[in-house]
């Protein structure tokens, strides 16, 4: 099992994330990949730019603990998180969760649960900056908390 | 010593990303996170507004907390709003 | 909604192929792309090659539908489904479906509901070369019946 | 006349990939999938044990179909097994 956790602001390439993920069995057949990307408006504003920000060292601590729990809950041979903090345009690619497994169900519920758990765990807190100047804190949204909680009945 | 932490909102807010207290500042024999949290709030009302707060978040060690989890000389506690990354 | 289904003998480009589906709207936040992979043993056997022979005309007529049916459950701004027919090798991309929506609930139920109906409905059979000569029709699997049924319910 | 396609193991087993129906081989001004798998039942026990077969899948004009859907002048019709691709 391959686990690879990034942090940073460096982008990434989904091409090479998924030449990697498939190249670690030759029984992977099944890869799924979640890119999340920066939307240009949110509640109704035109958002210009976004800040990220996070806890340098325990959002990789985080990140591997959630992979490990989806390791224990399906057979997977390699998982890639990708997560770049910084200031982000609109379009950017903000994550990046890849799961190769061999069956496709074990690929698209192991990359929704690490997606889920990463939303309402992993230390990482978005700033936008709108159109009309405006600075605010995005507000946590509750239902990614309903969709973590999928996962625990 | 202990070291904590504030991250976004709450750093904005309290004005600080990070602070040291010592065995001055607080009881560190008997500490907790709920007995931080009391000692800090009498540092004002944001203080106590943030440290107050029904989803303020807290790590020890960089693993999540409770009120009970124990805080000992050495330890990095922070405090931090709901996360909203991915 | 931009929608494209290509059948052929041609590989794809899954990060070119990602860079597309974000490029159909500003409010893109989550991509989800699945990818098939050709495993080189199956039932315990070790496979050589696979030949993949399809119905021309009707696949790409199932397809279609199948996104169709897809976009009326769920919000989406761009579905992408390609399929290699042909003769691969272990490890050769299969079968690409990505989807691009606001949020990514809909692009997660979204790609697995035109998997789970591709892999069920589409006129498409595998034939399997084993090292040991042996020339093979592959069964359909009683679980990806199961798997398309739970979107019936 | 009426195009009949054969696919995959079907194909091979029966040996031909497609034939062609005319009015003379079956009545086409009522003609059903039933009836035309009856018909070509009748071409020998491979043909029969293929258009028998309980998951047999059968489409007219490239659309699935049941036993009861009309078969027209024209059209195209094709038997295979379950498909297994992804």
């Amino acid at each position: 099992m391959s686990v690879i956790v990034r942090v940073g602001e460096a982008d990434f390439d989904v091409g090479a994330e998924c030449r990697a993920l498939a190249s670690h069995s030759r029984q992977s057949g099944a890869i799924v990949q979640f890119v999340g990307l920066m939307r240009d408006s949110n509640q109704g504003d035109d958002v210009l730019t976004m800040e990220l920000e996070h806890y340098p060292g325990m959002t990789e601590r985080c990140i591997t603990e959630i992979v490990n729990r989806a390791q224990q809950r399906w057979p997977l041979f390699a998982v890639t998180v990708i997560h770049r903090v910084g200031v982000l345009q609109p379009q950017d690619q903000i994550v990046f969760v890849g799961v190769s497994a061999a069956h496709r169900q074990d690929a698209f519920q192991s990359c929704e649960f690490i997606m889920d758990y990463l939303k309402t765990e992993a230390p990482f807190w978005k700033k936008e900056c709108t159109l009309n100047g405006e600075q605010r804190w995005v507000d946590a949204r509750q239902t990614d908390q309903q969709a973590r909680k999928r996962w625990q009945d | 010593m202990i070291t904590v932490l504030f991250f976004a909102k709450y750093r904005e807010l309290l004005g600080t990303a990070k602070i040291s207290l010592s065995g001055a500042d607080i009881d560190l024999t008997k500490c907790t996170v709920a007995a931080l949290k009391a000692s800090l709030a009498e540092r004002g009302a944001l203080w106590c507004d943030v440290l107050a707060a029904e989803n303020t978040l807290c790590a020890v060690n960089q693993d999540l907390a409770g009120d009970d989890t124990p805080i000992s000389v050495g330890d990095e506690v922070a405090f931090y709003p709901p996360v909203t990354g991915g």
